[in-house]
């Protein structure tokens, strides 16, 4: 889950990482009276779930409330890689001496969090680290330790020769671990880290991405999802615990398992097809899911043909043709449907499907095969 | 023979008394898995079906009873500490089943399993067979059949869509593991084709990987410089949308984007055979079996 | 340091683990009416840092307030090894099912803290470990990950077969841990851990020992510190960065080092003398620490002569020579004096004390066997 | 030869502009000891009288000037975090002479150095010296010779009176080790046996003991097993009052009360002199010697 900037910011400053004060407002006019507040230059920044916010013309410079009131205009109902923007942060523009880049993210082949930090902040890291590599420092934690006084401090002298300013840095390195750590991030990132002409340290820009699977157990987290700035579709999806990623094409695919899911994409692509959606029921089904996942697919305009993809392990196949009976009973398809379906009482299955005047094939290229064929306009074989 | 469990498996079921639990236990004793223990703690004393005996914690099942290996169906927020309860009471092999795990659970755990000398499969992976010996978390017995092939998957159900293949196919398994999905797991791939490499009864290996990370790169180059025995791989996720999860910052990392293609690039380099669609297993796996 | 019960009780209630309600009074009176406001039958527990309480009569269960003022009258002012008892605490009386033992210490060998739990608590740990081995299960904790849920729940059922109590139990272990850490401790003990008849988990009596080298960082646990229920002459030294145990004997040392300063002891008693006390002046001696030693040393009636063992490593022997002419021209003293003193600045050392009519030895041997015949009322040779 | 410590060890003192660090760094360099670098945090780029360069952290230290041992002069507060960023920058040998570090944080600091593959000396120890070679820590150079004698020691000054007595009477020493009188620390009395029954030029051993823990009972137990070399062994604290400290759950724990009785009867099973008086070990260890 993806948290705003201004999100990012409150959990850094509960952490003791300081940030310039802000205000999230949703309209020009308390824009205005943000920027009036806060008595000088200020910055409006959408807040969106989207990268290059900058590029895209969603972070402004305002001299005067005025400014920040027709600054803000322009972005509030802006797209930005699809999302609207719905909402942004007016916070006052600092005077900045450096800009630094701060990272943590969990790294898969080291196992550890990894944190990486450069003294060319400001500017996107993946552009930093294309180009000159060795101006990024990586350090993996050992979180049986912790982050260690020393390693911090190596990393405060990697940013700063100045040893007030790299001891500074070594308490904001604690404070995002502490932070990352606390919110269960998979990522959690400062960029710029600044020094001030004042030679304050300021986390300019926050950005905090959390673990789905730590949402559970932290309510507090999970309270700041943002249901807005994301695809209401995707959203109706999780809340009925499927995995769904909207796409392109125009062949409807449900598949248990996010493996075999990708394969199923994969194949219809292979046979000249394109996939409208990643729809994973997961492993235990239930009837109600299926209905749930038909509901969401058949909401898509694009859909031309919908694939079922199920190999039945946990999931009991015999659920999955009982759930797609009573979608069709509540409402009748309007595009053709295919199924596959082999495992887990499948005899079961295929009975109750025919008694709906459904067939299903047991081979997964065959089916595919068809779903395509139909979404170009052919008959079913 | 077989890898990581076979004949010589005698199994505690942690979690025994819960929905998945109890269910995928008699599956497990069904198949012929020796499933010597259950724990639930509370319910010490009392009997599985009648015949398992139950206990409190893994260290009593294990001094009374010598399981070697335990599988583990709990909820996630308790996954971790599970994991860690068997590695620390002495079992050689660990398959957590749980989907969910917090990533910053397994960053504690993968250390300690280390130390303590077990080998952790999983979390959230669907478990391993050995055909005709034992079955160890939830793959589906009837679609597997002895036969020469090691399997390896990071995924659950596009394995047993491969297994159901070659096994259609004519085409039998030693074990086939199913690794886990997650960003941080037990047992890679190269444990597993180390393991295959070393297993006499197998003459070749079928392994999926996904996109996202570079496992299936390191892989390939463990399968170039270390292995005799052929490998056939397979890529989920070549239309898959990039960066929805982990973003560039994980890339750079790495060092690699973790695309389809350059997997895919990375197996031909190293000899693997590239199989397009899961059906061309059957065919690749063959012609690497004369 | 130790810590009185009434102050290790307060620390676990802190951390969440149950212990009776208590109040510490100083005389009888207070006791009594601390009886009424219990409203039932009380003990009455001498607070004071010394084992065997119970068995010294400084524990008495009290029916009435009137029988808490009698018993409270009787145990204060009582001298329970060498320490007079200045505090009671007044604490319900518990209706008990069972008692536990629960301790953890530092164990050097494991270099880990080490849990001891027994189902046979509530009399001495020593006891059982000498008669029923197996009725006391360690458990050493690795700090790198911390008490981990099924080890205080192994530890849980290894007292309670009922699973309800073992879960309780294991949430006493993990806050005695969590105590143990956060006060920097080298033991913490509950004992008994009771079972009340109402099926409810209590600690009925409580023992922390805390590392010294932990007060400078903790000065909230330095703050319990009760220099009243100490040695005074002790507690003098301790304020002046010297390390002092009074012993019985009559031969005064002062030594830098404590592997040396026990040496030295040995040594008086090898040539027939008995040590008067164990003094350590440390590493970094000056001569004010020396001036404060033999002003704590002379006040001991008991002390025939006056020994140093100086060899000079970081310690500089000018300074304790100077220490040493500084005290006796500020109050001269009334017995003799045998200096030994070897290693760097011997030189001016040897020259200071000569220019006040002192001599000194180079050899230990020698020394001590000089201060033990004059500790005899031999005559210095 | 020696121990530990000889002509090839390169040192970074770690603390070298405070007191006891700035002192004791200009008696190791004036008794001949190679120190190449200096560590204090915000120093970096300056040079300790004029000679040796300071660097910011051990990690600069160690990367550019090849140190491979350290000796830390800290307060107690930083100690814990100055030995693991010594065993973190590639150090083989850290000596802490820091007094009063707590024992909760050495217990993280063992195992981190264990995994660092370092030797960690101290805390709360006077260092060592290889007379002649090099001299780590605050041992008092002009006291030791160069002879055949290996001498390790849990006290400081103790260690000096009888280094002092050996080389008076013409014997001199190997390696003389203090490895430190707190509950937890990095190097015992089997380590330094093992290093001495090793090192061809030490011929015989002087171990000086304390009251308290069970060191002492394995290291007799280790010379009677494995050592050919004679050992003679002396316990400081037979007049010591018992208990002062640590009480009886300690004693439990270790199944000893650690008393002086016991130690010395443990030396005696096991073939090692007593010295009843830190000048006995002069006559004993030339009997030996012969």
């Amino acid at each position: 889950m993806n948290l705003h900037e201004y999100q990012a910011k409150d959990i850094f400053r509960s952490h003791g990482i300081s940030t310039p004060a802000g205000e999230v407002v949703t309209t020009p006019s308390a824009a205005e009276s943000a920027a009036a507040r806060a008595g000088g230059p200020v910055m409006v920044k959408a807040q969106v779930h989207a990268g290059g916010r900058g590029k895209a013309g969603g972070v402004k410079y305002c001299k005067s409330p005025a400014e920040a009131r027709e600054k803000a205009s322009a972005i509030l109902g802006m797209k930005i890689k699809g999302l609207t923007v719905e909402k942004v942060l007016v916070t006052p523009a600092a005077e900045i001496a450096s800009e630094a880049y701060v990272g943590i993210i969990v790294d898969r082949a080291r196992k550890k969090p990894v944190f990486m930090v450069s003294a060319a902040g400001g500017m996107d890291i993946e552009e930093v680290a294309a180009k000159t590599p060795e101006k990024i420092r990586y350090h993996a934690v050992d979180v049986r330790y912790g982050l260690l006084p020393f390693e911090a401090l190596e990393l405060g002298f990697f940013l700063y020769s100045d040893a007030k300013l790299a001891r500074a840095a070594a308490r904001v390195m604690q404070q995002l671990y502490a932070a990352f750590m606390g919110s269960g991030c998979s990522l959690a990132e400062i960029n710029p880290l600044v020094v001030t002409s004042a030679g304050e340290i300021l986390a300019l820009d926050g950005k905090m991405v959390i673990d789905d699977n730590e949402l559970d157990r932290r309510p507090e987290v999970e309270a700041l999802r943002d249901v807005s700035s994301e695809n209401p579709a995707e959203v109706d999806a999780r809340n009925h615990s499927l995995s769904f990623i909207m796409l392109e094409g125009n062949v409807g695919c449900v598949v248990n398992g996010a493996g075999l899911a990708m394969a199923t994409m994969d194949l219809v692509k292979y046979y000249g097809g394109e996939p409208a959606n990643f729809l994973d029921i997961g492993g235990s089904s239930n009837p109600e899911k299926v209905v749930n996942a038909l509901r969401i697919i058949t909401a898509d305009a694009n859909v031309k043909v919908i694939l079922f993809n199920i190999f039945g392990g946990i999931t009991r196949t015999d659920d999955v043709a009982n759930g797609i009976v009573a979608a069709i009973k509540a409402s009748p398809l309007k595009v053709p449907l295919v199924i596959r379906l082999t495992g887990t009482n499948e005899e079961i299955a295929l009975k109750i499907l025919a008694e709906n005047g459904l067939n299903a094939s047991a081979d997964m290229d065959e089916a595919v095969e068809q779903a395509v064929k139909l979404a170009k306009g052919g008959k079913a074989a | 023979m077989s890898v990581f469990i076979g004949k010589d498996t005698t199994l505690v079921v942690q979690g025994i008394t819960g929905r998945d639990g109890s269910f995928h236990a008699r599956q497990m004793m069904e198949y012929g898995t020796r499933v010597v223990a259950g724990v639930t703690p509370g319910k010490g004393g009392q009997q599985f079906d009648g015949v398992v005996p139950i206990f409190n914690t893994v260290r009593q099942a294990v001094e009374q009873t010598g399981a070697n290996t335990s599988v583990i169906y709990v909820p996630p927020a308790f996954a971790a500490d599970a994991i860690m309860e068997a590695a620390a009471a002495g079992v050689k092999v660990v398959v957590c089943i749980t989907e969910g795990v917090p990533v910053l659970d397994m960053m504690r755990v993968y250390p300690f399993v280390k130390e303590h000398g077990a080998r952790l499969i999983g979390p959230n992976c669907p478990g391993l067979i050995s055909p005709g010996e034992a079955k160890v978390g939830i793959i589906p017995g009837r679609i597997c059949a002895r036969g020469p092939v090691g399997v390896v998957s990071r995924s659950g159900t596009l394995t047993y869509e491969v297994v159901y293949q070659l096994t259609r196919a004519g085409i039998g398994q030693t074990t086939c593991v199913g690794i886990g999905g997650d960003p941080i797991n037990g047992t890679n791939f190269i444990d597993c084709l180390e393991a295959f490499e070393r297993d006499p009864d197998t003459h070749a290996v079928a392994l999926m990987g996904e996109i996202g990370g570079t496992d299936e790169q390191e892989a390939a180059e463990y399968v170039r410089t270390r292995m005799k025995k052929p490998v056939v791989g397979f890529i989920a996720g070549q239309t898959a949308p990039p960066g929805r999860r982990m973003g560039h910052a994980g890339a750079i990392i790495s060092g690699s984007a973790g695309t389809a293609a350059e997997k895919i690039e990375a197996f031909e380099k190293c000899g693997i055979g590239i199989a397009r669609r899961p059906i061309d297993f059957v065919a690749l796996i063959r012609e690497r079996l004369k």
